[in-house]
């Protein structure tokens, strides 16, 4: 089996996939939910870390806990939760950041029965120098949490390694993501967004087995299919496959995108350092601001701007979960960003399931403003 | 003792007459702009059913968004007092009452004597179900009717995740243009209400047995998908559309 | 079946002075909306015939319907047309279209048809969706926004009242103008909110007229919200169903202090002639090709 | 139907003077630059007392001003339309909305004027999604600098507490420095802690005025205490909100020893746990017609410091400020100050932990003496409303009734105000209070 194809099969069977390696490893595994949870220390623990995620199915389970108000993907996530398709979890985390998944946080640990419960309250004041140090002791609590629940001691030498798998995963993603710079990309943007789902769902070594699989693959990959308009897709959770794969069957391939389970989640390394949870801890100060916690527009703008430009897009499809106001904040001053630096852009707002037939419409007339010339 | 309870809905004007704690006629109109000639003449064609006059009713109560309007009734009780009145007539073991009207769900959880414990009523962007289903068969160009019977041929899941009626519509019509099978998309439609009414209902305790009242509830398809989301049995009283009056009635008598 | 107060009334319209035979290209625009269907017919550059009709339960079959109205003692035959270019929410669905195109791309088009160059602004209220549409003097879109969110202020919340207050939509307009003095706006932005304010405010004595007045003036507004994102310019035009109701329009040219301009023969037909024209487009493309 | 009138009522005394002292402090924004003073904003958890180091300021928040523009529709649709035009979403913060809309206007909503130009943002956050973005779309539209706190601490019980206090007071320690920086103001560590001392007595006697209420007949109803809560809200800081709320503490203990009602008819008590529509305070009007009087509301009366909780004894008093608690150090320099504010924000946080606020709304409950509670699913903040259903399961579990409706504290566009009259004659109802007569 292809490595793409692996990853599709493991984000498909994401919940065989996690109870198999428990079986496997004899190990714990533990759900977390916002893409601040740190996952190098949870691997350190020897738990796998499983991304939680929605289904992007109706549900109609939610509605007693969480307010009308609530972002879907909120909804989906704790719908999953309270469906029970995560019962093999061994425990749940999530780093302070937005109150929307908080919501889920709270509801899942009244609400859902599960052994360990931990909340890392992540200083959400990246700009300021009394952050990092904060959260070294707030990881601090963690550990003795996790060592006190696994019953096993978590080692500098176990955090270094950790580091060291992660950084390599987020290395061997960027190089995927160079071949996205090509004229004629050879894997689509809906193959990568499988792939970057898959890396938070599956053991980071073997990901990374098949990531080494997979830059073997694309140089002599070719894929036989209408290239049409460069297109950037930049906003807040997205991890709809068919909505992706949907929309590149219309004149267009995604070529590089910017939010919350995409490359803002992998996109920037540990700088290894004499103490690895200081070095985790300044990772996840000055990474890729996501704008629940970031107070300033530009570090974010000038990250997506840059992308955009190395890898040539035409136009950016703008999008946010329904209801999330920290991108809601953001939404109007990006739209300017983008229309200063002559890139076109189409917002969109997605809901737990898409309404596949207006949302198709609109990325047509929008791929028609790019590239339909008249006589 | 004789008394009559009026239901004064937005779109249909229901009169019962109770007798001795039995009822003795039921009449419906449609509520159109002079709601207080509809509600009189709703209660006359009742009181002719009856065989009765209409100095011998003792008592007239009143219910129903239109409730306050009426001169000549003794006094009104709100749908939901009304509901779990007459429903536990009708159905004494019912615990949980389901209440879908045109353009307003309610879910309301009572004792064994009738007395309302909880309730709860959809919120803003989860309303107009009842009217839904009526739009939606004119998009469908199928009778109401007939919109159920196909619904139930249906073999196909379509899903309609907009909570908003006016949303929900455009995402049928899309369905339609996407060569999607008419029952599948009546299906869809009778799902995806019950989908809403259950979630809204879930917020107040669930006990047996679960009856669903209101004119909808003579929509088999609704009732079908109504025990698919709810997972229990339930039970719909003849003329559910009449329950709301009949406990008005019976309130004016007690 | 009881009255549909909600539907448009259907209409059909064919060119006396233009004999087909002589014509170079013939092309034909069909646009299968959400509530209604309108087949445009062009000859040359001019609209030759054109109908505006609902649209059924299935894409195929209305498209069909449109197409055999207009063509209806024209002595045209289907196969006469040269190139038929699709459009609107059935667009995908219509045999015998030979390419589809957004209702946005085509109402921009057709707009600046009927309206000529100056035309940057197009207003396109729907019965399901709000569309503000920015266009350059070609009639190519540069820009586009879609209600999201609310379905508040689409054609379907004016549809909802008509059925309410039973009132024909066609006689909408002119009943909501018919009012002693302004009313307050609706406040609420909801749909179904609305409608029910609407049946506290009958109860509270209002009559039909002043719910109307209050309808229409609560969607003009919304509509200007909308229309003030993408920047209104000069000329301003309205297309769809909607535009037929001076009661918003009226109100909208109020609260904008701009007259929009009136589209003839038809601001309905704006997708369907706009999709001609691209079919005539594509026409003169491939023999140019040839 | 018996007209259900028990008790005597009078209207306040110190009423005019509240209303001055509020309007006061509003309309000394429009005029801030030419009395030389230093124009901030920020939010209502700002601890803006420790402004006072830098000389004379005036000082707005954000929520109470965005509320006053909501409390009154014709100016609050088209302010909230003109923010809506430049591409922001209709379902964000409420106040923010109103507030932004009427600086998109440059209309200054208490005096038609243009609207205020701040020297700089100080903002503190509490919300998750707020108000340091809040502030960041003035900054960039005004050009002025801005800087915020982030605090909230008690969200989390896992971990040490310890380490975030020191977290925030290093961040205000910063903030000072930062100040003294953009202002070129040298701070004075004396009348910084001079303010915050007012400050704090300020909150304490809010509190002990909110805790008044739980007498019967309530001695003021909930309406007076929203209007006069500015003063508490903009204030804090000065002697003359302590002589002012004495004064009104001193009438209200007054009014109960004369059994002088708010509402004179009170036959049934109800509190809420957050701020009603601000558009739609007739709801309490309409409520008294069943002899329904509000003796108060968790958020804004009870949750920024004005109280302290006894969670064993399951009481409430009043707060008494930080530096006469046992345990406490006097403020000396700015450290104190900072750590002082930091710990003070720990015990009183605006958004403290889930199960704490759980027994917190239990005990005011039973100190206000209520019979239910009024719950709001409020559209216009996710933070407040996070939980809500969570919490009223709580509440009903300990068998306190409770009555829930959706709208937006801030948006008269989202509340259906006929349906919520109707949910709330149908909850009375299963009370047995039945509506007693048109007042």
């Amino acid at each position: 089996m292809g490595a793409i194809e692996k990853f599709q099969e493991v984000s498909a069977n994401r919940h065989q996939y996690a109870q198999d390696w428990k079986k496997k490893h004899n190990g714990k595994a533990i759900g977390w939910l916002c893409s601040y949870s740190p996952v190098e220390i949870m691997h350190a623990a020897g738990m796998l870390p499983v991304r939680i995620l929605g289904s992007h199915e109706v549900q109609d389970v939610t509605d007693r806990y969480l307010f009308p108000t609530v972002c879907p993907f909120s909804r989906d996530a704790l719908a999953q939760g309270l469906k029970g398709r995560y019962s093999y979890l061994d425990g749940i985390t999530m780093a302070r950041t937005c109150s929307h998944v908080q919501g889920t946080y709270d509801n899942w640990k009244n609400y859902i029965p599960i052994p360990f419960k931990y909340y890392v309250w992540q200083p959400n004041h990246m700009q300021s120098p009394r952050a990092k140090p904060l959260l070294v002791q707030e990881y601090k609590g963690f550990i003795q949490a996790l060592e006190k629940f696994t019953g096993k001691k978590i080692a500098d030498t176990d955090l270094d390694k950790a580091i060291e798998l992660y950084n390599t995963n987020r290395r061997l993603m960027k190089q995927v993501y160079e071949f996205r710079k090509k004229e004629e990309p050879p894997i689509t943007g809906a193959e990568c967004m499988e792939m970057v789902v898959a890396s938070q769902l599956m053991d980071v070594a073997e990901h990374n087995n098949l990531l080494e699989q997979l830059l073997k693959e694309l140089p002599t990959r070719k894929l036989n299919r209408n290239f049409g308009v460069r297109l950037m897709m930049v906003g807040s959770e997205m991890d709809d496959i068919v909505f992706v794969k949907m929309m590149e069957t219309l004149n267009c391939t995604v070529v590089i995108d910017e939010h919350c389970t995409g490359s803002r989640y992998f996109w920037d390394e540990v700088k290894p350092g004499k103490d690895p949870l200081a070095a985790i801890a300044e990772r996840y100060v000055d990474r890729w601001q996501c704008p629940a916690v970031a107070a300033e527009f530009k570090p974010r703008f000038d990250r997506i701007l840059k992308h955009a430009k190395d890898w040539k897009v035409q136009g950016a499809l703008v999008y946010q979960q329904k209801f999330c106001d920290p991108h809601e904040f953001d939404i109007p001053h990006l739209l300017k960003m983008f229309k200063d630096n002559n890139i076109d852009t189409l917002v969109l707002e997605f809901d737990v399931t898409i309404p596949f037939g207006q949302f198709r419409t609109r990325i047509e007339a929008f791929l028609e403003i790019l590239e339909l010339e008249l006589v | 003792m004789i008394t009559a309870g009026i239901d004064m809905g937005a779109k249909t004007i229901k009169a019962v007459i109770v007798k001795d704690n039995k009822i003795a006629a039921r009449s419906i109109n449609p509520t159109g702009f002079e709601p207080v000639e509809t509600a009189e003449k709703t209660l006359e064609e009742a009181i002719k059913q009856a065989g009765i006059s209409r100095g011998d009713i003792k008592k007239i109560f009143t219910t129903g968004a239109g409730r306050k309007s009426i001169p000549f009734a003794d006094n009104s009780v709100t749908e939901v007092t009304a509901d779990a009145k007459g429903t536990n007539y009708l159905l004494p073991s019912v615990r949980t009452i389901v209440d879908i009207g045109a353009e307003e769900a309610r879910g309301i959880s009572t004792d064994a004597s009738g007395k309302v414990l909880d309730f709860s009523k959809n919120d803003k962007c989860a309303a107009g179900a009842g009217a839904f289903v009526e739009s939606m068969s004119r998009a469908l160009e199928l009778t109401v009717p007939l919109m159920i019977e196909i619904s139930h041929k249906s073999t196909k899941e379509a899903p309609i995740n907009a909570t908003c009626a006016v949303f929900a519509e455009s995402e049928v019509v899309s369905l339609i243009h996407t060569k999607i099978d008419k029952a599948d998309i009546a299906n869809a439609v009778h799902d995806a209400i019950a989908s809403r009414v259950c979630s809204m209902v879930r917020r107040i305790p669930i006990e047996k047995d679960v009856a669903l009242i209101g004119g909808v509830a003579n929509n088999t398809a609704i009732v079908e998908a109504m025990k698919k989301h709810l997972g229990v049995e339930i039970k719909v009283p003849e003329k559910p559309e009449y329950v709301s009056a009949l406990g008005a009635a019976l309130l004016a008598a007690a | 079946m009881t009255t549909e107060f909600y539907r448009w009334t259907e209409n059909t319209w064919k060119s006396p002075d233009i004999d087909w035979h002589k014509g170079q290209t013939i092309t034909c625009g069909i646009d299968v909306g959400s509530v209604s269907s309108q087949a445009v017919i062009m000859v040359d550059d001019k609209i030759y015939a054109f109908c505006n009709t609902r649209t059924g339960s299935n894409s195929p079959d209305s498209a069909n319907k449109a197409l055999s109205i207009s063509l209806k003692d024209t002595g045209m035959k289907p196969e006469d047309i040269q190139f038929i270019v699709g459009t609107g929410y059935g667009r995908v669905n219509i045999p015998m279209a030979k390419k589809a195109i957004t209702e946005i791309a085509c109402h921009a088009r057709g707009a600046n048809y009927m309206g000529g160059p100056a035309v940057k602004t197009i207003l396109d209220m729907g019965g399901q969706d709000l569309k503000g549409i920015h266009c350059d003097e070609r009639g190519k879109v540069t820009q586009f926004l879609m209600n999201d969110k609310c379905a508040a202020g689409t054609g379907r919340g004016m549809e909802v009242m008509a059925e309410l207050l039973q009132v024909p939509i066609v006689d909408v307009g002119k009943m909501s103008l018919d009012v002693k003095e302004e009313p307050e706006p609706v406040s609420s932005t909801c749909v179904i909110f609305a409608k029910s304010e609407a049946i506290g405010l009958l109860r509270s004595g209002w009559t039909k007229n002043m719910v109307l007045a209050a309808y229409c003036s609560a969607m003009a507004h919304r509509v200007v919200g909308l229309l003030e994102r993408i920047g209104i310019e000069k000329e301003f035009v309205i297309t769809g169903g909607i535009a037929k109701n001076i009661g918003v329009v009226s109100r909208l040219e109020k609260e904008l202090k701009l007259k929009v301009k009136p589209l003839s023969p038809d601001p309905q037909i704006a997708g369907g002639l706009g999709a001609a024209i691209f079919a005539r487009d594509l026409l003169l493309k491939s023999r140019k090709t040839a | 139907m018996t007209t259900g009138t028990k008790y005597k009522t009078a209207p306040l005394k110190c009423w005019q003077k509240g209303k001055e002292l509020r309007l006061e402090a509003y309309r000394d924004l429009a005029t801030g630059h030419e009395q030389g003073k230093l124009m901030v904003l920020g939010c209502a958890a700002t601890p803006y007392g420790m402004l006072a180091g830098l000389g004379d300021f005036v000082f707005l928040a954000g929520e109470p001003y965005g509320a006053s523009v909501a409390a009154d529709p014709p100016v609050s649709i088209p302010a909230m339309e003109t923010y809506e035009a430049r591409g922001y979403a209709r379902d964000m913060c409420g106040y923010m909305r109103n507030f932004l809309g009427t600086m998109f206007q440059d209309k200054y909503y208490f005096t038609g004027g243009p609207f205020p130009k701040f020297d700089f943002a100080w903002s503190v956050r509490h919300c998750p999604a707020g108000h340091p973005k809040w502030h960041q779309i003035v900054s960039e539209y005004q050009g002025i600098p801005m800087n915020y706190i982030d605090d909230e601490t008690m969200l989390a019980t896992d971990g040490e507490q310890q380490a975030r206090i020191d977290y925030v007071a290093g961040q205000y320690l910063d903030s000072i420095e930062w100040m003294e920086k953009i202002t070129k103001r040298k701070y004075d560590d004396e009348k910084g802690i001079e303010a915050m001392r007012n400050y704090f007595i300020n909150e304490g006697l809010w509190g002990e005025i909110n805790l008044l209420n739980g007498a019967i007949p309530a001695p003021i109803d909930i309406k007076s205490m929203f209007a006069l809560m500015p003063i508490s809200m903009l204030r804090r800081h000065e002697k003359v909100a302590i002589e002012f709320l004495t004064e009104l503490r001193d009438e209200l203990k007054d009014r109960i020893a004369n059994k002088i009602a708010a509402v004179p008819n009170e036959r049934y008590r109800m509190c809420m746990l957050t701020p009603p529509p601000w558009s739609f305070l007739k709801v309490f009007r309409y409520l008294e017609n069943y002899g329904v009087v509000f003796a108060g509301t968790y958020v804004y009366l009870i949750n920024s410091g004005e109280v302290k909780f006894l969670y064993d004894e399951g009481k409430v008093v009043p707060a008494t400020p930080p530096e006469k608690r046992p345990g406490w150090k006097t403020m000396k320099n700015r450290e104190d100050l900072c750590r002082t504010v930091a710990r003070w924000r720990a015990e009183h946080p605006f958004q403290s932990h889930l199960e704490t606020r759980k027994k917190e709304y239990v005990i005011m409950f039973k100190h206000w003496k209520a019979n239910a509670y009024l719950l709001l699913i409020n559209r216009g903040c996710v933070p407040m409303t996070t939980s809500m259903y969570d919490f009223q399961r709580d509440l009903n579990r300990q068998g306190i009734p409770t009555s829930m409706f959706e709208g937006n504290f801030a948006d008269c566009r989202d509340i259906d105000e006929t349906g919520v009259l109707d949910r709330l004659e149908t909850f009375l109802e299963g009370q047995g209070i039945q509506k007693i007569q048109d007042i």
